[in-house]
């Protein structure tokens, strides 16, 4: 069975000067949380638009369950992306501040009416009775629905953005720096949160964050990204292996 | 630099162009046969081979692209062809008439500055307070009042009733007060606001915070970081107001009956004088584009940044 | 340390969305400006007794009487009655100028904004062609070849001032098109029509509305002060550019032939204007509160 | 040998204004801090817990709308939050510089980097141009920048790393007692932020200064500073020797911020232990961490939080230990074995 995601020597670079991707590979199979580690313009952000096929990569290949995605267009790519759906970073900036809650929680169901997701089953009624069911999901009461972003703190806005996530049930969960911009006890909550959600939902998870102590609480397996390159792939459990390259040790020595 | 000024000069020849084939354009879909009513003003009977004989010699007989190609020829020579009224060469006719536009558009300007910079640094140093009031209801009231109407009571007040200033005609200083303050009131109101609120944005950045924590003095910061910041949005406007200074010297010019620019365009059009029309048009566009051309390089010298091109790493 | 301050000083009003309106006294005193004028400008047939166009040289320059509320004017037309139907040609014009400028601006921006390459550079470059005929200035080249009338007055009018509301919304789409929520909609399998009616456009509708505010002001005094100067309203059009010029002549005499007309003018706009800052304050400290961090 | 302290906060309270003057909301009470030369003390809080608004008061730099209500500023034994703003100006980069926040813009873009440092220099002390000039160069070769080049720059045309050693520059080359680093690294990436710590860190041991480091990133704080704060709501939680608060956290809040980091190395447990509620839920009377406090009894809702005092190690909670049990008045079982007083 091909594993979930499958990422073969992808590169990419912006104008003609900026490589930003080189020979990037990497794969992630069905319920495995794959932690990408790497500084600010190592070229996280842009691995997360190739594999949400918002851009196209110069060269390399990435298969989603064995389909060639990256050379998807129009229809085709719209309906390759129900199986991978995305969490950014600034939860200010990832909901429609002109639109209450349940609607953009509920969008990607209202896009894609064929998908019906196993643990969203029972509920009955219309789309207001799922959203509040997604919402519940990720630990909100149903008094959240008719709000306005600019109503929630940063953590209720960041759930949000997880249910919506969620709703299509999709096979992988990009989530591009999720937590960074919380504060330390509600990025405990987001963390345990998505862990509790990949345990009851097998879903796989790309835990892309410069963290390197959450990307290790998250994920099974770790990369690291250094200007636009994986210089080191391993199992979560040798994070301290003396095999480790001398970059990811730079990581693991600092913040004590 | 070079770059950036030869694709300014680039544009402002092709606004040029798309500014005399627009206003040709409208020329020859003028109403009415601009030869016969050239011939009824030379008060005699006029014949058919009159107006043959005068349409040849002016070339109206010729298609349409020959009659674009030999204008457009001539344009490039500031040859902008005679004026149906006086015969006299269109160029001749706005160089006589340039000055005292000028004067009076310079004159608002002037009265522009000497209300802007005081009242829009007082409103924005104390905010709340009377100069701040006073700046927003001027700004109010000057983006309200219709220039020809402040013109109007400012000639029943101060010349009809008070005897202060003449109400008509072109002079010496006296002559200038009232026209000056009717074009440059509106835009000083407008410009005060722009300034404080400049002031305001500039003086709440955090840069300032940081000035301030190093111990610069208040008259430094508000000099060297505030005005320089509040610049450049009074600026941008500027480059917009043009427009609207032109075109209120032609009401102004009117009301007060200066010989300007205004006053010839306005008897132009109802003399059906298509040529001078014209020339004043593209006079007019090239004004707007040369000073828009003027801003932009201001723009380079006010913040570094777009002279370098935003954000680009050492 | 800004936004935690802001955040301390700015805590949203406690009882909801609508407390603004109270707290915003310009916004109050432009529309309830505006409300009378409503009233009068559709009132008129019912107020107006007399015919605004009718002549009776008899009654030339009379004072104000309980038939004529403001007197008569030089040709012994009852002023008031002018006066209103001049209001409602004028925001008449102003409200058709303005809808199709909207019509034709709006969507050309989105479309400019949301697809940007070559259509958004031939789009600069048709802006920076038009930007060099001010509004003015090119009413005065239309009036002056097509014959001064009302008709071609608001298309010069029209002409230039779609490019503004072009500029805005082709701003805020341009601003917002990345933004994550976006990414996410797209993600989320959202096709362009949603993403642009449903998510960009809303952006757009407080920058416009404050300059749809501002732009009636600005429209009724282009309009006003070229009718004044002939190019507009053509006699007997009670119109009330129009209208200020005709008492010119007798400003010395009668000068309240010349004041009534500017001081309606100078109302209808300063209410208009009155709306477009409190619209401003009002929406900006909406921006402000929803832009800084939670 | 004794030093007299750098800073001394005794009592802060900070309030929001209304514009007919009246006290609107307390955002920050009760505030008591002592800094000693060549001390590094670290001010930790999570967003809204006022700790950017105690510094700021510091340096006298409150936004209008803002106000000191009580409390004592001593900066070198000098009160001064009552001076008048021209004799605060003289102590702001001479006495106490600040460094602030990366992305906020420390310099203003339009000006070379050199002329903003110039003219810092040339407001304190008559000299030329020249010798500010050198002087600025000298300290940005010591942040291990490229001095000219930095010097004749635009800020625009650093990267986030060089704009925050040039403010670090830009602070010490006047020799100040005192340096407020309001969240220095927050906006910069983990390997750049250690670099600027230990920069600063190791410069403020030569120069004897003394540092207040505010940030919400813990990790940071426990490593590198002699002593540190913790604030929630506007109230003081916990003040003591950072290697004490690291070992025995005394106040519920501190110790749960504590687990509620993912550890890096060593057991990983499948769960952190989350503290519930948002940062922004704050009691108005009573002890402030009420309403997120698991360990909450009854008298911490009327009671208000007792004093933090400024010397050793002490903590708000009325319950010095609460996993021990429901005791009132206990005696605290760190090793410092002091009294907690339950008023």
């Amino acid at each position: 069975m091909p594993p979930l995601l499958e990422v073969i020597k992808i590169g990419k670079s912006y104008g003609d000067s900026v490589k930003v991707l080189r020979e990037v590979s990497f794969q992630i199979g069905a319920g495995e949380c794959l932690g990408l580690v790497g500084e600010s313009g190592s070229g996280k952000s842009t691995i997360t638009r190739l594999i949400l096929g918002l851009d196209k990569p110069d060269s390399g290949e990435i298969f989603v369950s064995g389909q060639a995605v990256h050379r998807l267009k129009g229809k085709a790519l719209r309906h390759s992306r129900k199986h991978v759906q995305v969490v950014f970073q600034d939860p200010a900036a990832s909901l429609n501040p002109r639109l209450r809650i349940w609607k953009s929680v509920v969008e990607p169901l209202e896009n894609f009416p064929d998908v019906e997701p196993k643990f969203l089953t029972n509920v009955s009624g219309g789309q207001r009775e799922l959203a509040a069911a997604l919402l519940d999901r990720v630990g909100l009461g149903s008094e959240l629905l008719d709000r306005y972003p600019d109503q929630l703190s940063g953590g209720q806005k960041q759930r949000v953005a997880i249910a919506r996530g969620l709703s299509l049930e999709p096979k992988l969960l990009v989530c591009d720096e999720p937590t960074s911009s919380l504060d330390v006890s509600v990025q405990a909550q987001i963390l345990n949160l998505l862990k509790e959600l990949k345990e009851e939902l097998g879903i796989s998870y790309l835990f892309i964050s410069h963290d390197i102590a959450a990307v290790r609480f998250m994920s099974d397996r770790i990369a690291v990204l250094k200007d636009g390159q994986l210089i080191d792939q391993f199992a979560a459990g040798d994070l301290f292996s003396p095999e480790r390259h001398p970059y990811t040790r730079k990581w693991t020595e600092t913040p004590a | 630099m070079v770059i950036i000024l030869g694709k300014r000069l680039f544009q402002l020849i092709f606004v040029l162009f798309l500014l005399s084939a627009a206003t040709f354009t409208m020329m020859k879909l003028a109403p009415g046969d601009p030869v016969r009513s050239l011939l009824r003003t030379d008060e005699f009977l006029t014949t058919q081979a009159d107006e043959a004989k005068l349409r040849k010699e002016l070339g109206f007989d010729l298609p349409i692209v020959v009659q674009y190609g030999e204008w457009m020829a001539g344009v490039m020579q500031l040859d902008l062809g005679k004026s149906y009224l006086t015969g006299k060469p269109v160029l001749d006719v706005m160089a006589s008439r340039l000055p005292i536009t000028a004067q009076l558009t310079g004159g608002a300007l002037l009265v522009m500055l000497l209300i802007t910079v005081p009242l829009g640094t007082a409103a924005a140093l104390m905010p709340g307070r009377w100069p701040d009031h006073l700046g927003r209801a001027l700004a109010l009231i000057g983006a309200s009042v219709p220039g020809f109407w402040l013109g109007l009571l400012l000639i029943y007040g101060f010349s009809y009733k008070l005897q202060l200033f003449p109400s008509m005609g072109k002079g010496g200083f006296f002559h200038m007060v009232l026209p000056c303050f009717t074009l440059g009131f509106s835009l000083a109101a407008v410009y005060a606001r722009l300034l404080r609120n400049g002031l305001l944005e500039s003086l709440s950045q955090h840069y300032i915070r940081a000035a301030r924590a190093r111990g610069v003095s208040e008259r430094v910061i508000l000099t060297r970081y505030a005005f320089r910041a509040a610049l450049l949005p009074v600026v941008t406007m500027f480059g917009m107001s043009i427009g609207y200074l032109l075109g209120g010297a032609v009401v102004v010019e009117t009301l007060f009956s200066w010989p300007g620019l205004g006053n010839m365009v306005m008897d132009a059009i109802f003399g059906r004088d298509y040529p001078v029309i014209q020339g004043y048009v593209l006079f007019t566009g090239a004004v707007v584009v040369m000073i828009n051309l003027i801003v932009d390089l201001s723009y380079r010298a006010i913040d570094p940044r777009i002279r370098f091109g935003k954000g680009e790493s050492a | 340390m800004n936004a935690a301050i802001k955040k301390a000083v700015l805590r949203p009003a406690r009882n909801g969305r609508y407390v603004w309106l109270s707290a915003n006294p310009l916004l109050l005193i432009g529309i309830s400006l505006l409300f009378v004028f409503m009233l009068l400008a559709l009132s008129g047939w019912l107020l107006a007794a007399n015919d605004p166009l009718a002549v009776n040289m008899a009654e030339r320059l009379k004072s104000p009487s309980l038939e004529y509320p403001l007197g008569t004017d030089h040709m012994g037309r009852c002023i008031f009655s002018r006066l209103i139907s001049g209001a409602r040609t004028t925001l008449g014009i102003t409200a058709m100028v303005l809808m199709t400028v909207m019509v034709i601006g709006i969507p050309m921006g989105l479309l400019c904004g949301y697809a940007g390459g070559r259509i958004d550079a031939l789009f600069m470059r048709l802006v920076d062609g038009l930007l060099a005929l001010p509004e003015f200035i090119l009413a005065i080249a239309v009036a002056g070849f097509l014959g001064p009338s009302l008709m071609n007055l608001m298309l010069s009018v029209v002409l230039v001032k779609w490019i503004g509301y072009a500029r805005v919304v082709r701003g805020v789409v341009m601003a917002e098109r990345e933004k994550e929520y976006i990414l996410a909609a797209r993600v989320g399998g959202a096709r362009t029509f949603k993403l642009l009616f449903r998510h960009l456009l809303p952006q757009a509708v407080s920058p416009v509305m404050v300059l749809a505010a501002f732009d009636v002001g600005k429209v009724i005094l282009t309009i006003s002060s070229l009718s004044y100067l002939g190019l507009g309203a053509q006699p007997p059009a009670p119109e009330w550019g129009a209208m200020l010029n005709d008492g010119r002549p007798y400003f010395q005499t009668a000068p309240e032939l010349m004041l009534y007309p500017g001081a309606a003018i100078m109302l209808v706009v300063l209410a208009f204007n009155l709306i477009g800052d409190g619209l401003r304050n009002v929406l900006d400290l909406k921006e402000r509160w929803r832009g800084n961090p939670g | 040998m004794i030093k007299n302290p750098v800073l001394q906060i005794s009592g802060l309270s900070v309030a929001l204004r209304a514009h007919s003057g009246s006290w609107i909301r307390h955002l920050v009470q009760g505030i008591n801090l002592t800094l000693y030369p060549g001390e590094m003390h670290g001010l930790v809080g999570e967003s809204g817990s006022g700790k950017s608004i105690t510094a700021s008061a510091v340096l006298g730099l409150l936004p209008g709308s803002l106000g000191i209500t009580e409390g004592e500023i001593l900066l070198n034994g000098k009160a001064i939050h009552r001076l008048p703003e021209k004799a605060k100006r003289r102590l702001r980069g001479r006495e106490m510089a600040c460094i602030f926040q990366n992305d906020q813009g420390s310099f203003a873009p339009f000006r070379k980097i050199g002329k903003q440092l110039t003219e810092a220099l040339q407001a304190h002390e008559k000299m030329s141009s020249r010798e500010a000039r050198e002087i600025s160069c000298e300290w940005l070769e010591r942040v291990k920048l490229p001095a000219q080049r930095v010097f004749d720059s635009y800020p625009f045309q650093l990267s986030g790393g060089q704009l925050q050693r040039t403010s670090l520059a830009a602070s010490l080359m006047m020799k100040p007692s005192l340096i407020i680093a309001d969240e220095p690294t927050t906006a910069l990436d983990v390997l750049t932020a250690e670099q600027i710590l230990d920069l600063l860190s190791g410069l403020q041991k030569k120069t004897e200064c003394a540092v207040l480091l505010i940030s919400h990133d813990l990790t940071s704080v426990l490593k590198r500073t002699d002593r540190m704060s913790v604030m929630y709501g506007g109230h003081l939680m916990e003040s003591g020797p950072t290697a004490s608060v690291r070992r025995n956290p005394l106040h519920p809040y501190t110790k749960m911020l504590l687990k509620a980091r993912p550890p890096l190395d060593g057991f990983m447990p499948d769960r952190l232990a989350a503290i519930p509620g948002e940062p922004g839920a704050v009691a108005d009377q009573g002890c402030p961490f009420a309403p997120r406090c698991p360990y909450r009894k009854e008298a911490c809702v009327h009671m208000p939080a007792s004093g933090v005092r400024a010397d050793d190690h002490s903590s708000a909670c009325l319950f010095a230990d609460p996993e021990g049990g429901d005791s009132i008045a206990a005696v605290a079982r760190s090793d410092q074995d002091r009294e907690v007083v339950w008023r």
